[in-house]
């Protein structure tokens, strides 16, 4: 298990390949599928000037570890990866990444999408959008606090 | 002394990130209560206690969680993370 | 969208940031989900020498084809890519990859999903390990072709 | 003319990966059972069709599908791509 929260951008593919690479060398518990998601700064009408995500830094690691813990075990994973931005993001960047590696494709899209919908609404995380016209806290989607029910 | 710590728009509305502050409060909700009496920018950012969230040392809970041993409260908006 | 049928070796991680470039980076549709999937050869017991894989190339390109098609309407998509490669495998290496990009999270996951549940069970491809002990055809999983139900 | 290819393991007991046949067969069904009757090795390699899928000209069909104005019939097992 992998957990990064940083300042500083990320290469997706570069981190795809690396973790790929651990999960499917070992001859004990070769992973087949691996799955990704990468949540990339969207800018649909060339209004935001950058956007800027606070957290809240003796929670954010302990609530995420919790989290892969949890999806490690129910899924037996190989292998699972967060790396979550914080701090001033340019639009067209990469804000986080997700992967998870099993031996089958179902428990790792499953897990993946576990710790999407944990990461959107339950670790700490803040987004501010800055545009030209001002700045306003992104609103919780009531879509993605329901999406948590369908994992209980 | 228990620490209190803000995020997002509502540590923009009360103005500072954290503070320490001497309190009896039981519960949670009794501790908003204390601090809504004490100025109109707490009573401004818990005017709707549903749309904030609170933890304690780190654990989401809900607004009538004891503060026996407690050593810090958070209050935030809904987390819009991933 | 993108699809490629090849023999030679592909890189995951490459692949994955110049799909994801070339979808956020659109101001009109950007795109702020990417989902990938990479399927990997498996050696689980040390005991693979190759994987081979067979196809029906006048078939192949179409039917994939039809997949991302239909995927594309179905969820939005503002992309898709499908790579899968045919001939011998050394063990370790990456047989094939998805990769959706969506505005939200919801569609990105249900189109690679779907299409790796087509992509098992209806796109003409046979998978043949060779073993120190022989050559076996690699059977058919009930569980892929009752993965199809949930599309219909 | 019909092209008729094989695939897997079927192409593998068949012992060709494509050949042209001459039939007047109605639909697969029938097409098979004509391959049947020529040598052990179809009898062999359709002993049990459950096991088998067919596309003619390219796209998957039942048994029962009707050979008029087809160029291709394709024989093979369940695929497993991926």
């Amino acid at each position: 298990m992998v957990v990064r929260l940083q300042e500083w951008a990320f290469d997706a593919g570069a981190e795809l390949n690396r973790f790929s690479a651990n999960v499917t060398s070992s001859k004990v518990n070769g992973a087949g599928a691996v799955v990704s998601f990468t949540g990339v700064v969207r800018d649909t009408d060339d209004r935001l000037i950058r956007m800027e995500i606070e957290h809240y830094p003796a929670m954010t690691g302990p609530a995420i570890e919790a989290m892969v813990d949890h999806a490690t075990g129910c899924w037996g994973l190989a292998g699972a990866l967060v790396i979550h931005r914080y701090g001033a993001l340019e639009p067209g960047a990469p804000i986080m990444m997700v992967a998870t590696a099993a031996r089958h494709r179902a428990d790792a899209f499953a897990a993946a999408e576990y710790l999407m919908d944990f990461l959107k609404s339950r670790a700490p995380f803040w987004k501010k959008e800055v545009t030209k016209q001002g700045a306003t806290w992104v609103a919780a989607r009531d879509d993605d606090e329901q999406a948590l029910d369908r994992w209980t | 002394m228990l620490n209190i710590v803000y995020f997002a728009w509502v540590r923009e509305r009360i103005g500072l990130p954290r503070e320490k502050v001497e309190t009896a409060a039981a519960t949670v909700a009794d501790l908003v209560a204390e601090l809504i009496a004490r100025e109109e920018r707490y009573a401004v950012a818990f005017a709707d206690i549903s749309a904030l969230r609170v933890a304690v040392d780190q654990e989401l809970v809900g607004f009538d969680a004891p503060l026996a041993g407690v050593r810090e409260v958070a209050f935030f908006p809904p987390m819009t993370g991933g």
